[in-house]
């Protein structure tokens, strides 16, 4: 074995990029994605609903694609790109879903809404074409206690109807 | 008011914003995540609560030892139940108008033993979470197992044990009621219909778990309590009177909510203790239930066994109802609005629907030793018409009669209002017959049923349920009140107008998602005249709030909407006399319309409400003598002349069951009701869609499985089943309006009526399906498993 | 959770009481026994480490062997405590029969977990308890064959 | 709920990950997609002395054909198993299953040699190797080793990986025309645990049905391999499609009762599943 990998105790530096933003910190090795958004750089959108995986409350995106923060150590996103609903909302990412959620009432206590939001992002970039049916399947992993989904379903549906028809421009 | 049914002048007024679908200002900062949840707060010096729980659902504390638990690192103080007990008064979880309920004194941890899996024991300070949970796990207790009673069925057997020595028996509270005569009724009806509903125990699941932080400042000798609450001046209260505080020296706030449903209106031990703890340390305390400690403590819901029978005469009239309804709420009644009232509700309203003459019920509370039970979304609701929906369905089809035809039969008549149910419920005006109607028309009913025979005869098993259902909203004190709990029916607004012309709004509800701050923005904008950009809406916060009881019973609307809109008229009418005095005209001659002083006979613009706002604030010098501007105004509502307002409606299911697999699709389901005047038509619908989720969820998915020695079986999120988005089906929704003459907006609640009719329509929609089998399953949720008993593929 | 089952062991009943008598032949048949001491005539204290998956529990347990009609009749109990992970408990009731061969051992088993193990493993609860007493009987079944 | 305190070592070579292992032995766990191990830490019940993390071994990424052979990276992600052609080609099954393994954004993470590694017997990969009759290859001390996924997957959670060796990739025969697949699931909600599910494959080139292999999953400690039934079906094809031949199942299915279904319905359900497969390949 190599003499010189390190076994990584207590707290360790870690560096990434959050939301654009070179961050540099240290963390308990233990710590998860999730609470080291929320407890040491204060980006509290990203929500702990189960820290099992299973409410997609945490979801955040890592190099792009999204995933579950609390099933991943902080210490595994060193070097990585981290992209939160914070950074999304201002780089206008999510613009053209964030009014269709308003406008359609997408949301209710909005607390699983930022899951929801980056979960939808990644749905109409995959799947540009889904139908409700598929809008669905992509959200099975996504708790709402509040709406119902339908007015989920339906303000995915409009973004995923006005960008067929940009891109038919 | 000389007639409020004339003067109906909130809803006409000039650019109305009663009736419009105006997106949710407050929704666009939850869209960015920008939320400010409880967990969100960090305060100085503030500390984490992690508690160590009871894994034996009965078991006696022989000694606790937190030696090694105190030197961990990052631990400030590590507290037992019994030193906490020291700390505060406990409660007790019963009411002056539930006759004879009884229920023990409850501390915020275990004390001498505890009575269910999950009750908190011991609490441990510590700097972070993680740290205090590294301590939890070296803190030794000794335990003496104690007998377990699981089973409610059982709970009142002479050989089963008392759960607490200081009661006789396991009883927490019976019910029985009886009109007319019954027997006789059952003797001459022509078909005597019997089933055993079994409502499973279900829970909230709420995505943001219980939070609180409490904040205890020794200087002033003040506690700051921010709180995911429904109810913060009930919590005010609560926090006051169990800690030997002024109530005046504690402040309640709650900001964003995730998510409540009935789960976050009830005071929680380990709550209390956060509370308790802050006061004992003198400092910030926070807890945060964890996923696994929301499915042990959070409150269950429903858990009845009921036995009922339906006599009808063979033109489908109903001539008696006749049930018995257990149910187990668990070691404790819960505080302070107990744990009878769910049973209470289901003797008050199953069957409310239909004109009954001869009517018995008797409902059993007993004690177990599992999770704490109490009112959840819906309260009773969904058992009465689960009870009442499934035999009139099961008549029907004894006497070969549409489902459709004998509703049509027993319903109150549209022009039978007002008028009282068999148990007393008064009912102003409701619409059973139109809302039946319109459901039929736009489910397109005769189609439906054609298509089910079709897909039939291609061994293609769909079903049809309806559900009609009626819904306690806008309560008055005589839900909680007059039982002698602190718990507020009327409700406050207060209006400021500042000096730019903004209207600022301070209510009693609270919002949780629901669009309670929209809705009130609504109606004082619309009654005040202005834009809504320009009413600021403020609401949990008991230092800054009018004194209210916050959201539940589907209240919001109804109560502190009403008094939203008196107090907008009132602030008018103040402004417009300081207008009178500045334009030196008649007030009464003027009106406000997007923020302008205008001509109430053609609408020109005379002056703007920030110039009136000016002259008021800087120059009020230029008033006569005898003129003071009062730009500030308080107004409350509570409903006198109906206990509740009572809504309607009515809902259908369409589904298909695989009858080999027992698995059901959901493929629409359609709800119309009537909650009165209707503020803001799409906050309303998705109410409703919400609430019947929610329902389709305690229909097909959701149950607290308890073992035999009262263990839960599935308290995560993998095990316990949500409805998700896949499941559901879209859902229609469309609106009968009766609107309450009690007040003078006219509106009633909404925030229930989906769970109330949803697991009904669902179970008849089943039914329905499997009739070419000769099978039935009236057990919730409806299970693969039930389905394949019912048909007879798998042995029960 | 009940389940039952038969083996054939190579020994006569008397052997097998021994054997459940005997600390360093019961820590061997106990799946995951990583320490076992005899406290008095009947009961012994033990460290029982379960993994089931990604499941990790350690158990202080105390067992109790109980001569319900000895040399064909037993009883085997046992209650572990886990801290905040929750406990076990079980029973075993063995029946000896004598044949040709040897000793048919029959068995009927009890087992209930509580606490955190219970509310987030139940899902696997049945095939764990399955695994854990056919491993019991397995290591049993080897202790004879060996000897 | 909040994960007890652990060491950590990244290897970034397969090498350094089997030297971690001869260094640490039983104390050590690896930690690849750690969609089911994060869970656990969580909930602390899991309490590894060292978690070894993988996710940082390039050579363990990818997706390529080896003499007739397709071989996946053990740290493949199953996202992009869903979506790779090379897949969708040569093992349509894998692409027919991965939508039922949980939601997207576990399967963005989620590895296909965690899944096969972890051994869930509710999960759908492991019972999908044994059907496409895949190999596991690990890598120990001593070198690459290939076992047959019928010899992998031995108990509840138990496979044949020693303490010191890792699991690289797996490896699959690639299919032909002739073959056909077939994938069903009975799930209460989508993405959950299946009640029961089941994976086929066989072979059509003759006038026979050949190579019927049906595996089923949740239905026992790890996944069942029912060749009797296969058999059976393969005996009497075509007249299977007026009688199936399923009362094997009885008895090579051994399914405990869990929260969602009993034994016995869990056996129906198989025998259900496998009449759907087999009338979907005859329409």
């Amino acid at each position: 074995m190599s003499d010189s990998l390190a076994v990584l105790k207590g707290d360790n530096n870690i560096s990434l990029t959050v939301n654009g933003e070179s961050i540099s910190e240290r963390v308990p090795v233990r710590r998860n994605l999730a609470d080291f958004l929320r407890l040491d750089l204060g980006l509290t959108g990203t929500h702990v609903g189960c820290e099992h995986g299973v409410c997609g409350a945490c979801t955040v995106r890592l190099d792009g694609k999204i995933v579950r923060s609390c099933l991943i150590l902080a210490i595994q996103a060193d070097g990585k790109r981290v992209d939160t609903i914070e950074g999304l909302s201002d780089d206008g990412y999510l613009e053209d879903l964030q009014a269709s959620f308003h406008a359609r009432n997408g949301l209710q206590c909005g607390f699983c809404t930022p899951g929801i939001l980056l979960t939808a992002a990644e749905l109409i970039e995959t799947h540009p074409d889904a139908d409700r049916e598929k809008i669905r399947e992509f959200l099975s992993g996504n708790y709402c206690r509040c709406t119902g989904y339908h007015a989920i379903v339906d303000a995915i549906e409009s973004v995923v109807h006005s960008r067929q028809k940009k891109r038919e421009l | 008011m000389n007639s409020q049914s004339e003067n109906r002048w909130v809803l006409d007024r000039p650019n109305s914003y009663i009736g419009r679908s105006v997106p949710r200002p407050n929704a666009k900062r939850l869209l960015e995540g920008r939320g400010h949840f409880v967990d969100d707060i960090v305060l100085p010096r503030m500390l984490n609560v992690v508690f160590v729980r009871s894994p034996y659902a009965h078991a006696r504390i022989l000694s606790i030892d937190t030696t090694a638990a105190q030197s961990y690192p990052g631990i400030t103080a590590v507290v037992t139940g019994a030193q906490l007990a020291e700390r505060h008064e406990p409660w007790v979880g019963v009411l002056k108008h539930l006759q004879g309920i009884v229920s023990p004194p409850q501390y915020a941890m275990a004390v001498e033993k505890a009575c269910w899996q999950g009750e908190a024991v011991v609490a441990i300070l510590a700097k972070t979470r993680a740290e205090g949970e590294d301590a939890a796990e070296s803190v030794q207790i000794q335990w003496q197992e104690l007998p377990v009673v699981a089973d409610a069925k059982t709970a009142l057997d002479p050989d089963t044990p008392v759960i607490h020595d200081s009661l006789e028996n396991n009883l927490c509270w019976e019910r029985n009621f009886a009109a007319g005569d019954v027997d006789q009724a059952f003797e001459t009806a022509a078909v005597v219909v019997e089933e055993t509903f079994d409502i499973g125990r279900h829970t909230g699941v709420t995505v943001e778990p219980r939070s609180i932080v409490a904040d205890y400042q020794p200087g002033e000798g003040k506690l700051t309590v921010y709180q995911s609450t429904q109810a913060p001046h009930m919590m005010q209260n609560v926090f006051a009177k169990h800690l030997g505080m002024n109530e005046g020296d504690v402040r309640v706030v709650t900001k964003d909510v995730g998510g409540s449903f009935g789960i976050k209106v009830h005071v929680y031990a380990d709550e209390f203790a956060a509370v308790a703890l802050s006061k004992m340390f003198q400092r910030p305390v926070k807890f945060i239930a964890d996923r696994l400690e929301s499915f042990v403590t959070d409150i269950h819901a429903r858990d009845h066994l009921v036995k009922a029978r339906m006599g009808v005469s063979k033109d489908g009239k109903i001539q008696a109802l006749e049930f018995d309804d257990l149910t187990g709420i668990g070691p404790y009644s819960m505080y302070p609005r107990t744990s009878g009232i769910e049973a209470n509700q289901i003797v008050n309203l199953t069957g409310g629907a239909y004109q009954i003459e001869n009517y018995k019920a008797a409902a059993k509370v007993v004690f177990q030793n599992k999770n704490v039970m109490c009112q959840y979304r819906a309260v009773g609701h969904p058992v009465a018409c689960l009870i009442a929906e499934g035999l009139i369905d099961e008549a029907a089809r004894q006497l070969q009669m549409d489902p459709v035809d004998i509703r049509r039969t027993n319903l109150y008549p549209d022009d039978s209002y007002p008028c009282k149910s068999i148990t007393g419920m008064a009912f102003e005006n409701l619409s059973h017959i139109q809302s039946l109607d319109k459901l039929l028309d736009m489910m397109d009913y005769d189609s439906l049923r054609q298509e089910q025979s079709e897909l039939r005869n291609r061994g293609i098993y769909r079903g049809i349920g309806l559900a009609t259902f009626i819904e306690v909203t806008n309560p008055s004190p005589m839900f909680y009140g007059v039982g002698g709990a602190a718990i507020s029916a009327q409700d406050g607004c207060t209006l400021r107008l500042d000096a730019k012309g903004n209207v600022f709004c301070a209510t009693g509800v609270t919002e949780q998602g629901q669009g309670t701050e929209t809705v009130i923005a609504q109606i004082v904008a619309t009654s005040v005249g202005v834009a809504m950009e320009n009413v600021r809406v403020i609401t949990g916060d008991t230092e800054v709030t009018p004194y209210g009881g916050g959201t539940w019973a589907s209240r919001g609307c109804g109560i502190a909407g009403e008094a939203a809109g008196q107090a907008g008229r009132v602030l008018r009418e103040n402004i417009l006399d300081v207008a009178g005095v500045i334009l030196q005209t008649e007030s009464t001659a003027l009106d406000i319309q997007n923020g302008n002083i205008v001509d109430g006979g053609d609408g020109e613009v005379l002056t703007t409400l920030e110039e009136v706002a000016r002259v008021a604030y800087y120059r009020p010098d230029t008033f006569p003598e005898d003129f003071q501007s009062e730009l500030v105004v308080t107004r409350h509502y509570v409903p006198r002349d109906y206990p509740f307002a009572f809504t309607n409606g009515i809902q259908a299911s369409y589904l298909e069951v695989d009858n080999e697999t027992g698995l059901i699709r959901l493929l629409k389901h359609w709800c119309v009701e009537d909650c009165g005047t209707i503020i803001n038509p799409q906050l309303v619908d998705e109410q409703i869609r919400g609430g019947i989720v929610q329902g389709l969820g305690a229909a097909l998915f959701e149950h607290c499985i308890y073992d035999t020695e009262g263990q839960l079986q599935n308290g995560t999120m993998a095990d316990y089943l949500v409805p998700m988005a896949t499941e559901m089906p879209d859902i229609d929704c469309a609106h009968v309006v009766s609107m309450t003459r009690s007040s003078e907006l006219g509106a009633k609640g909404a925030g229930e009526a989906g769970t109330a009719g949803a697991p009904a329509a669902v179970m008849n929609a089943l039914n329905d399906a499997l009739t070419p089998f000769n099978a039935r399953v009236t057990a919730v949720p409806l299970t693969p498993q039930k389905i394949l008993e019912a048909l007879g593929t798998l042995s029960p | 959770m009940e389940l039952s089952g038969e083996i054939k062991l190579e020994a006569t009943p008397d052997e097998i009481w021994h054997v459940l008598n005997d600390p360093v032949a019961l820590q061997r048949c106990i799946p995951g026994c990583t320490a076992l001491e005899k406290r008095d005539t009947n009961t012994f204290l033990a460290t029982i480490q379960t993994k089931i998956g990604p499941v990790n529990t350690q158990f202080s347990t105390v067992l109790t062997v109980i001569p319900v009609a000895p040399p064909t009749h037993y009883s085997l109990t046992g209650e572990g405590q886990s801290g905040i992970s929750g406990f076990a408990k079980g029973t075993v009731n063995i029946e000896l029969k004598a044949n040709a061969a040897g000793t048919l051992l029959g068995y009927t088993s009890q087992v209930l977990i509580g606490g955190k193990v219970a509310q987030v493993g139940s899902r696997l609860l049945t095939a764990a308890a399955k695994k854990w007493v056919r491993q019991f009987f397995d290591s049993l079944e080897a202790v004879f064959n060996e000897n | 709920m909040k994960a007890a305190a652990f060491h950590y070592m990244q290897p970034k070579t397969v090498d350094e990950a089997l030297g971690c292992l001869e260094q640490l032995g039983s104390d050590a766990t690896i930690l690849a997609g750690g969609q089911s191990l994060m869970a656990s830490l969580n909930m602390r019940l899991s309490n590894p002395a060292v978690l070894i993390d993988i996710n940082a071994i390039d050579e363990l990424n990818g997706i390529s054909t080896v003499e007739g052979r397709l071989r996946i990276g053990a740290m493949t992600r199953q996202a992009e198993l869903e979506y790779s052609p090379l897949v969708s080609q040569h093992a349509p099954l894998i692409t027919m299953v991965m939508p039922h393994i949980a939601h997207p954004a576990i399967r963005n993470r989620g590895t296909i040699g965690g899944s096969i590694a972890f051994a869930d017997p509710a999960a759908e990969l492991p019972a999908c190797l044994v059907a496409l009759n895949g190999q596991v290859v690990a890598q120990g001390p001593n070198g690459e080793r290939r076992i047959a996924a019928t010899e992998f997957f031995q108990d509840l959670f138990e496979t044949a990986l020693t303490d010191n060796e890792l699991l690289t990739a797996i490896e699959i025969p690639m299919a032909n025309e002739n073959q056909r697949f077939g994938f069903r699931e009975l799930a209460r909600r989508h993405g959950d645990y299946a009640m029961v599910g089941l994976c086929a494959s066989s072979d059509w080139s003759s006038d026979n049905l050949t190579e019927l292999r049906l595996a089923y999953f949740n239905v026992g400690p790890r996944p069942v391999l029912a060749e009797q039934t296969a058999s059976d079906i393969c005996r009497i094809w075509p007249q299977v499609r007026n009688e199936m031949p399923l009362d094997q199942l009885e008895s090579e299915l051994d399914p405990p009762d869990d929260l969602n279904a009993s034994s016995t319905m869990r056996v129906h359900l198989a025998k259900v599943l496998t009449r759907r497969i087999i009338e979907e390949w005859l329409s």
